[in-house]
């Protein structure tokens, strides 16, 4: 086991609507990443997945709010730190983030170039204009990127371009941990792949140390990280190896999740797809017990009396059900 | 499944310009195209390949600049806005986004009141049309009550797409355009929505023409492929010999390029 | 539906916006049920009389029940009221430069320097140095100044008929008063009147309702025509788009008030009544409503509820009606409530010129303001003449427009905070 | 680039085609308007005179004159030609002087008495927009009532209350005429300095009422470009708030650089007002006395300069706008 | 770039609010060290200290306040051209001719004195004398008058004047060459006016004849043929010539003129200064007048000193005294504070139905209530009709005892008399027949609409007080306000039937003059307007009786007094009777009021001068003497 880049216990982080409605979509997560290792975190739309993404970054602004919980990067727990700290030493230099729609991620009116500078002496005062000019040109051409993008406006970049670009930005101070939001959802198949290669090296090289690729595109996932997350309602119900996650899930919502994916295979025309009738709890009130109750085909009354812990099944293989493996296998062969 | 006797629609020469000048951009650029009654044809291409304006043209809902469409052996007429109304009592669509596509303003029931009236069912008894409406409800697995005097806001995508699929249940067209249908979807519903679309065509024996930029989901649902590239048909055949065995760079590089989990998926080739 | 009127009324800005407005209305509904005057009927005989209470001298003379009340400093303040310190200190002046010596002169000891006065005040007297304006002012001083020394009563007579001699009707002390409630005759002009001689307030009151009339067919027109246009453009599109957009760029350049002016002088005030004026306003100012609601119809128009539309046989006027209008209802809704006070500030910039209504027929808020300002109201400090319209005119803008921000915030989700 | 000057172009044609028309508009409305201008010169002149048929002769001869016994397609393009000389015939009113004099004499006031009240009242509404938008709270909950109150006073109310208070009672400022009522103009520091005090009034009659609607418009697109993604990814790139807030305000501050052109389209209409009260020569009272007096030659003309002035002011904010703001530069050129 | 232009941008930001912050009040105009001239009364001998060539105004130096008389009301828009010909320039501070011609820059022979109605000589020498027919005046020109040029004043000018204005058929020629054949000079010194004469022999109308004396300038012939030259016998070139090279003989030259004022400085070496004339210079050394583009503006100023002569309606000017305590006064120090010189006249268009009836006419005008309209639209500032009964005379005394009170005492309504004139309505059988509460006459209700300009504020406040008298007695009125352009162009066509919607209208009457108040009779009452096609002259309501053109024919040519009192006396009589039309108000020749913050001694009512120096601004005609009259308040 590696050493443990990243580790977050039971954290909790509500949003608020501006009907001044709480909305907790992360509900005690724990979640640890060992250095040269990717977590793949995969759910629904509105699981609370991309709230995550920002809770993570222990830097929190309006609508977000943090409740509990703690976020240790490297050893050194941010959660209790100033944000004004957290600004200075951990954002961009720790962990980094790639939002969601990076497409326009940049601000229109300013040029690439300056962007970086404003980034790197927003950490760092006393680096020149010039040195920082240096070290995107290097990082940029290291990471495949001709340096004339520096001297672009985002308007000017295509989306593929664009979305390279926010990466390599988010990386220019070499963070341990990149958080990477749906940074492919938007683009075309071919760019995605540039996106995920570049995301590849970026690990391999050791550039980072760890990274958290967020998707709601599973057969992707599968492709980039090693380990894979399911989130289901704010809440993590699954936890494997990739392989595992994909072609063995235990959860049953995991299970109907991994049913449905696409591939151009062969195979796939004579698949039968698993569809999940129902739709997701409302997190402004989730009920007590477990979350996936409602749409569970396995269901059983004590699922709805209390919330249901997380079982551990080997090294970091985990599921959030009241079935224990044996019974769920089951249940599955039996259909 | 697919019939392959009867030719249902036809387009030649098939041409979409927009703009004029220098603006001038061909959006669909000749492209050929021969649907057969029951079959399921899909056509692929990525954003920005014509797909869903090409689309736009069979529906009718644009007009081409430049070639014919043959509707059941006959050269489709839809000059005026009369003729295009018998003309879509044929050919209906679906379209991508479920939230967009219903009238915020409308009860839910009026989408399916819509149909029986363009069916000519206006006269119909009050009961009858209510009987109608909630047999197409439970074909797609929907409460018919728990749906009257709802709004389109108060359901979700999964449901609202399914609505979409009674409607056309009602409607029973000749030629179903699917234009991603299932692409707004959370993948749980995505199954649903397909076997539903799957069980109506077979029902109702309509020809399907399905608009996708993802190269599995074609696979999975259609007999023929059409791959489309800049406004033009690069590859076509069946779904098979098209998706495993391409033949076209294109194609082959779209095929490679989507994630796979089977196979090897080459990060080197790009 | 129901739940937009909810968010909509949860808005503090359009719940504060309309509550005024409404409080204007409701001022104009039943003021006029409570004070059932001719608004434009001449009271007062001469100009601007100031707020206050107008008790009728006759009446309070002839008031049924007298009472004696004997106040000690009434002497001293009805001395004060026409005689005041700088009067003193005038007087003065002109017995110094009279001849006397200043030490005869003691200015606080009324008595006295009234004696010197009478004594010694010659209107003829010319006073080397002094304006014809300071001889007036002693002239009517010392006309203020006569029956102030003799603190006698005052004496009523009425005249014969027959003979034209005067007999003594009564006498009035200097202890006398009247109850107000039991004089027959009084008036309160809260706002005073204006330069006609007319009660301001109840004027105001209807120049309010017509001018917010006069906003609301302005503004209706105006977002009828701009809708219209705005529809046509963006639906139809090609030509008619074209041409549209053509005369709603050439209208933008050629400023909307600069023609509004040509068009209202070629009418003639003969023909301009407020319902013509409020046309006029309408005709001019549909520009900015035709930009909006064809960029809303352009993109609604490739919208997929509208092609199912299309798909489910609906004719283009229901399609229009149905799928289009009632998206655009609350840009229409915003722009109408821009309209109207743009409207109303129209009305008013034109009266100001003289092009407004017809000044005669109805009282608007523009011709109340061009009034007030031919006669000068504030340059003399007469407030109440203009001020009050100023008022009401910022008032009902101000409150449409937070209505309206209310509304934005609401159809705006990126402008809620 | 290539683009872009195609773009400058097709603009440039569309001005000119909308500046013909309007030059057609604005020779036709005045004509079109009741009375006989001739008539009124013609009663200044008679006034007095008990002998008929000397009237009768000199109606003739200023009807010759002024060219109104021509039919009207005549009358233009007699018109037309004589613009291109750069003559723009007698003021009727003002006979014998030629309107470019008259104009002259009065587009200056108006020019430097509006763009500067234009500018200041654009910036300082911008900033106090932003600022509301930025610190909301009580700020915002006080200054944008009190902003909207302010600039829905009617423009002549604004005038008329600024003159009652620190014109009449105050007796802070003059109130009347455009420089001091005892000088004769001269380059002259107490001159300038009578000008300045004249301006101050009618000055801020028109920027007060300017702020609010300024203010409001930043407002929004201040708090819509606070939601943009790159503002995020700023955040989380350790980027200290006030640079954000740079970034924002810049953003946000291009658009309403349109509202400027607007703001001169409306100028000559909301000037006439102020010039009025304020007794302040310029083009919008000289333009109001050309439609009293029917002056046809002096109200085409001023109402040409008015268009011109708005069609450049369009164009080059148009041009300038593209040029310094790449997202606009962008989607112009690819028209 | 960008970065450049904010910085530009808030730097102007800036330095606008730094200005505004430090934009203190003005200074007041610095008090003038220079000694104020001794002030010498008329009467006296000169006391002027012999003219220094005062140091010239240097660029950014204020008009020394101590010096500059200022005015307001008479220039509304900037001065156009100095050229005397021509009568459009707009040019109110030096060229206004006419019967109270003003004669700061250009002199007429004779000043016309409103108060007492006589002609006093200017550049004339003693009064004219008329031959023993009435054909020819003759007068002759002071030795002493002389150009601005140092030429002296000859009778040649006067002639050549004369027949320069016939040449180019300038309003003076085209207005009198019917009543004058020709001025001619006998002498360098002489000049006769040759009557035109009927074909009796007789003069067609002396009065005008001895009118054109105090009506119009003298041109110098030099300057007038240079004009010729220069604009080449062109009748329109020579009309719109700017005349800035011209030659004056008055006490002001042109100093300066732009949008917002226009400044006349004094000649220094003007003839008048000579014991024939005034034996000494006005006392201003400079006429300034502010242009305003409204009256509030220019009350402002008047009110804040910055003018000192107002002829503007100022509402509630006793407001400035009695509130204010400013140092404000008028001619008059109570209501209605001037002398009422004009009759402000509604007409009725007397092809109206009903309004031919003499029984409708009357009532109107009976019910009309005029205290409102002295009070309200006047503002006070015009005497009622209780202090002057209505006739056709102006308040000045001279004017009220050309007729018999007595005689017409019956006749002169006070307004407000419903009652009388409900039973006038009721006797003429115009009763309300059909009960709508309106009357009808031969079954059709009596609906009239009453109309004056728009924009004109007091006319307008007035004819909304008649249509309010005619709901009092049962005939509908309502009002209307056209634009002034249309109205003139309606109004003025005499030789058609006036349009429906002009059924009481308003229009001026002429003011005081040498020709007075024969001239106003024959404007209000004269046929002979009827039927032309430009009429600007009166009779708008064509009003048609023999009797009146007789004796409006008649007049001019008697000198009786006690038969011309006969007949003035008979002509109201008739106007009083018939109401073909009704003064609405009296209205001062010019509105007058002084500031007297700087100078002092304007004149006033029982001001000891005499003869009487007019409330006429002190610039026209013999108000002109008020000029020499000013003194510095100290």
């Amino acid at each position: 086991m590696g050493k443990v880049i990243l580790e977050v216990r039971e954290l909790t982080t509500k949003y608020v609507t501006r009907f001044r409605e709480d909305v907790y979509a992360v509900d005690h997560v724990s979640l640890k990443v060992e250095e040269g290792k990717s977590l793949g975190i995969a759910g629904e739309s509105g699981c609370g997945k991309s709230t995550l993404a920002l809770s993570l970054m222990g830097y929190y602004f309006p609508p977000l709010h943090y409740i509990s919980g703690d976020i240790i990067i490297d050893g050194r727990n941010i959660s209790g730190m100033k944000p004004d700290d957290v600004r200075k030493s951990i954002l961009g230099r720790e962990i980094a983030y790639i939002p969601q729609a990076a497409m326009n991620a940049l601000n229109p009116t300013q040029k690439v170039i300056h962007f970086i500078e404003d980034v790197v002496q927003a950490h760092d005062p006393t680096k020149s204009k010039k040195e920082i000019y240096e070290m995107a040109r290097t990082l940029f051409e290291t990471v495949g990127l001709p340096a004339s993008v520096l001297q672009k406006y985002s308007v000017e970049l295509s989306g593929g371009m664009k979305q390279r670009t926010v990466i390599a930005v988010a990386v220019i101070l070499g963070p341990k941990v990149l958080i990477a939001d749906e940074p492919s959802s938007a683009l075309d198949v071919t760019s995605q792949k540039m996106v995920i290669k570049m995301l590849r090296d970026l690990m391999e090289s050791g550039f980072i140390k760890a990274m958290i690729f967020i998707t709601h595109e599973l057969p992707l996932l599968y492709n980039v990280t090693d380990d894979i997350m399911v989130m289901y309602a704010g809440q993590i119900v699954e936890k494997g190896t990739a392989r595992e996650a994909v072609f063995d899930p235990l959860h049953p919502y995991a299970k109907g999740l991994m049913g449905s994916i696409i591939v151009p295979e062969e195979g796939l025309r004579s698949a039968r797809l698993t569809a999940i009738p129902g739709v997701p709890p409302n997190l402004k009130n989730p009920p007590p017990g477990c979350r996936f109750a409602d749409r569970c085909k396995y269901v059983r009354p004590e699922c709805r009396v209390a919330s249901v812990p997380m079982r551990e099944v080997g090294e970091g293989r985990m599921y959030r059900c009241v079935l224990s493996e044996k019974e769920l296998r089951e249940a599955y062969q039996n259909g | 499944m697919a019939k392959r006797d009867q030719i249902c629609l036809e387009a030649r020469g098939l041409t979409k310009v927009f703009g004029f000048g220098r603006n001038r951009t061909v959006a669909v650029d000749h492209v050929d195209l021969t649907l057969y009654e029951g079959e399921v044809v899909s056509i692929v291409g990525e954003s920005g390949s014509g797909k869903t304006t090409l689309a736009k043209i069979l529906l009718g809902l644009i007009n081409e600049t430049e070639g014919e469409v043959y509707f059941q052996g006959k050269k489709r007429d839809i000059r005026s806005y009369r003729r295009k109304q018998e003309y879509w009592k044929n050919i209906q669509a679906i379209f991508q986004d479920p939230f967009s596509s219903y009238n915020i303003f409308n009860k839910i029931d009026t989408v399916l009141l819509d149909c029986i009236h363009m069916r000519g069912g206006r006269g119909l008894p009050h009961a009858q049309k209510v009987e109608m409406m909630a047999e197409a409800c439970r074909f797609v697995n929907l409460k018919f009550e728990e749906l009257t005097n709802k709004y389109p806001f108060e359901l979700s995508g999964g449901q609202m797409q399914r609505l979409m699929i009674a409607r056309i249940f009602l409607l029973k067209p000749k030629i179903l355009v699917a234009d991603e249908p299932t692409s707004m979807i959370d993948a749980c519903s995505r199954a649903t929505i397909l076997d539903m679309l799957m069980q109506l065509r077979n029902e109702i024996g309509m020809t399907v023409i399905f608009i996708t930029h993802d190269i599995g989901l074609a696979y999975y649902v259609s007999d023929t492929v059409y791959i489309m590239e800049r406004g033009r048909f690069v590859e076509s055949g069946s779904a098979d010999k098209v998706i495993l065995t391409p033949s076209h760079p294109y194609t082959k590089r779209l095929i490679s390029d989507v994630p796979k989990i089977y196979e090897e998926w080459d990060l080197s080739t790009v | 539906m129901k739940h937009t009127l909810r968010q909509v009324f949860r808005s503090g800005k359009f719940l504060f916006g309309f509550s005024i407005f409404v409080g204007l209305l409701l001022i104009v509904i039943i003021y006029p049920l409570l004070v059932p005057d001719d608004p434009l009927r001449i009271i007062g005989q001469g100009t601007f009389f100031p707020p206050g209470i107008y008790v009728n001298t006759y009446d309070s003379v002839n008031a049924a029940t007298k009472y004696t009340l004997n106040l000690p400093e009434a002497d001293v303040r009805r001395i004060e009221s026409r005689l005041k310190q700088e009067d003193r200190l005038a007087m003065r002046e002109w017995l110094t430069a009279a001849g006397i010596p200043e030490s005869e002169i003691d200015i606080e000891d009324t008595e006295r320097l009234l004696t010197l006065w009478n004594n010694n005040f010659d209107p003829k007297k010319s006073i080397p140095g002094m304006t014809n304006a300071r001889r007036n002012y002693f002239i009517r001083l010392n006309n203020a100044l006569k029956g102030l020394a003799t603190s006698g009563d005052l004496i009523l007579a009425s005249k014969q008929a027959e003979s034209g001699t005067l007999e003594e009707t009564g006498i009035i002390k200097d202890t006398d008063y009247v109850n107000v409630s039991e004089v027959a005759n009084v008036r309160v002009l809260v706002l005073g009147t204006d330069n006609f001689g007319r009660d301001m307030l109840t004027e105001l009151v209807t120049a309010t309702r017509v001018s917010l009339q006069i906003g609301f067919v302005a503004g209706l027109i105006a977002t009828l025509i701009g809708l219209t246009l705005g529809l046509l453009a963006g639906y139809v599109g090609g030509l008619v788009d074209d041409i549209i957009m053509f005369f709603t760029n050439l209208f933008t350049v050629i400023p909307g008030f600069v023609l509004l002016i040509l068009i209202s002088y070629s009418i003639g005030q003969e023909q301009r009544g407020a319902f013509t004026v409020a046309t006029v306003i309408g005709f001019t100012s549909w520009v900015w409503t035709t930009r909006a609601v064809r960029a809303q119809v352009v993109s609604l128009r490739n919208r997929d509820h509208v092609n199912l539309s299309k798909l489910s046989g609906h004719s283009i006027p229901h399609i229009i009606l149905h799928d289009i209008l009632p998206y655009i209802a609350s840009y229409v809704v915003m722009a109408l409530i821009l309209q109207i006070s743009s409207g109303i500030l129209a009305e008013a910039g034109l009266s100001i010129l003289g092009l407004g209504p017809k000044t005669t027929e109805v009282p608007t808020l523009g011709l109340m303001m061009r009034w007030a300002m031919i006669y000068q109201a504030h340059i003399q400090g007469n407030w109440w003449a203009y001020l009050p319209v100023l008022v009401t005119i910022a008032l009902i803008t101000f409150s449409m427009n937070l209505m309206n921000t209310g509304l934005d915030q609401v159809f705006n989700p990126a402008l809620r905070d | 680039m290539k683009g872009y000057w195609k773009y400058f172009l097709n603009k440039l044609g569309w001005f000119v085609i909308t500046f013909i028309f309007a030059f057609v508009l604005n020779f036709t409305l005045p004509r079109l308007m009741p009375g006989d201008p001739v008539a009124a010169i013609v009663s200044r002149l008679a006034q007095g005179m008990s002998n008929a048929t000397g009237v009768q002769a000199i109606y003739q001869q200023y009807a010759e004159l002024f060219g109104t016994n021509r039919p009207m397609h005549e009358q233009f393009f007699i018109y037309v030609r004589n613009v291109f000389r750069g003559d723009f015939g007698f003021s009727f009113s003002q006979y014998p002087r030629p309107v470019a004099e008259v104009l002259g004499a009065s587009i200056w006031w108006t020019i430097a008495l509006q763009f500067p009240a234009i500018l200041v009242g654009w910036i300082i509404g911008n900033t106090l927009g932003a600022l509301a938008a930025y610190l909301k709270g009580g700020f915002d909950k006080v200054l944008m009532p009190v902003s909207i109150f302010v600039s829905n006073f009617p423009p002549f109310g604004m005038a008329v209350i600024l003159l009652a208070v620190f014109g009449v009672t105050l007796k802070w400022f003059p109130i009347a005429g455009g420089y001091g009522f005892d000088l004769i103009p001269s380059f002259s520091w107490n001159f300038i300095w009578s000008v300045f005090v004249h301006y101050q009034l009618p000055f801020w009659s028109i920027v007060l009422i300017a702020i609010g609607g300024q203010a409001i418009g930043m407002r929004s697109m201040a708090i819509y470009e606070l939601n943009a993604d790159y503002v995020k990814f700023s955040r989380f790139m350790g980027i200290k708030d006030r640079k954000i807030i740079g970034y924002v305000f810049r953003n946000a501050m291009l658009p309403q650089i349109t509202g400027l052109a607007l703001s001169i389209g409306t100028m000559v209409g909301g000037a006439l007002v102020a010039e009025i009260v304020f007794s302040y020569p310029g083009l919008g009272y000289t333009l109001m006395n050309g439609v009293m007096g029917q002056d046809y030659p002096l109200i085409s003309a001023a109402t040409l300069i008015i268009t011109i002035m708005v069609l450049t002011a369009n164009f080059v904010i148009e041009i300038l706008y593209g040029i310094i703001d790449p997202r606009i530069k962008a989607a112009q050129s690819e028209q | 770039m960008r970065n450049k232009l904010f910085f530009l941008l808030s730097m102007l930001a800036v330095f606008a609010m730094l200005l505004s912050a430090c934009g203190t009040p003005t200074p007041a105009a610095p008090a003038q060290p220079t000694e104020a001239p001794a002030q010498p009364k008329p009467t006296e001998p000169p006391a002027q200290p012999a003219p220094t060539e005062a140091p010239a105004l240097k660029p950014g130096d204020p008009l020394p306040r101590q010096e500059t008389l200022y005015f307001n009301g008479l220039q509304w828009g900037p001065v156009v051209c100095w050229n005397p010909y021509s009568s459009n320039c707009n040019n109110a501070m030096a060229l206004v001719a006419g019967d109270n011609a003003r004669v700061t820059m250009f002199e007429t022979p004779y000043l016309y004195n409103m108060l007492d109605g006589k002609q006093y000589p200017l550049l004339a020498d003693g009064d004219y004398t008329w031959n023993a027919a009435r054909t020819e005046l003759t007068f002759k020109i002071k030795k002493a008058a002389k150009w601005s040029d140092g030429t002296p004043v000859t009778a040649e000018d006067v002639a050549y004047t004369w027949a320069t204005h016939v040449k180019y058929n300038t309003g003076t020629g085209a207005g009198n060459k019917d009543y004058i054949e020709d001025i001619v000079a006998l002498d360098p010194q002489t000049v006769v006016i040759k009557a035109k004469l009927d074909a009796n022999g007789k003069a067609v109308n002396p009065l005008i004849v001895s009118a054109y004396v105090s009506s119009n300038y003298v041109i110098q012939k030099a300057w007038t043929q240079k004009l010729e030259q220069r604009t080449g016998g062109d009748a329109a070139k020579f009309l719109a010539d700017t005349a800035e090279d011209v030659v004056f003989s008055g006490p002001y030259g042109p100093f300066y003129a732009d949008e917002t004022k226009v400044v006349l400085i004094r000649n220094d070496k003007y003839w008048g200064q000579d014991a024939s004339m005034w034996g000494k210079l006005p006392a201003p050394k400079y006429l300034a007048h502010a242009i305003f583009k409204d009256n509030a503006a220019g009350f402002a100023a008047f009110k804040a000193g910055e003018v000192d002569v107002s002829q503007q309606f100022n509402a509630n000017i006793q407001d400035l005294w009695l509130k204010e305590g400013l140092p404000v006064s008028t001619y008059l120090p109570d209501p209605p504070y001037g002398i009422g010189a004009s009759l402000p006249t509604a007409f009725f268009n007397l092809n109206s139905h009903g309004l031919n009836l003499v029984a409708v006419r009357k009532a109107i005008a009976m019910a009309v209530d005029y205290d409102t309209i002295v009070a309200n639209a006047m503002a006070n500032q015009s005497a009622t009709f209780k202090q002057v009964p209505r006739s056709l005379m102006n308040p000045t005394p001279g004017e009220q005892a050309l007729y018999d009170h007595a005689a017409v005492k019956d006749l002169q309504w006070a307004g407000k008399d419903y009652e009388g004139a409900k039973k006038l309505l009721d006797e003429a059988g115009v009763v309300d027949t059909d009960g709508d509460g309106w009357r009808e006459y031969e079954g059709k209700k009596l609906s009239y609409v009453a109309t004056c300009p728009n924009g004109w504020s007091d006319w307008q406040a007035a004819i909304e007080i008649v249509a309010a008298a005619g709901k009092e007695i049962g005939i509908e009125i309502t009002t209307n306000y056209p634009e002034w352009s249309v109205y003139q162009t309606v109004v003025t066509k005499s030789d058609a039937p006036l349009p429906a919607g002009y059924d009481i209208f308003m229009m001026w009457s002429a003011g005081a003059g040498p020709t007075m108040p024969w001239g106003r009779i024959r404007n209000l009452l004269s046929s002979e307007w009827i039927g032309q096609p430009s009429n600007w002259s009166g009779n708008w309501g064509q009003y048609k009786n023999e009797r009146v053109d007789e004796l409006i024919k008649a007049i001019p040519n008697e000198t009786d007094e006690a038969k011309l009192k006969e007949m003035y006396t008979e002509l109201v009589k008739i106007y009083l009777t018939e109401v073909p039309s009704f003064t609405l108000m009296y209205r001062p020749q010019n509105f007058h009021a002084v500031n007297e913050s700087v100078w002092t001694n304007f004149p006033h009512q029982d001001d000891g001068t005499n003869p009487p120096v007019p409330p006429l601004n002190l610039i026209d005609g013999w108000s002109i003497a008020g000029l020499y009259n000013l003194t510095l308040v100290k």
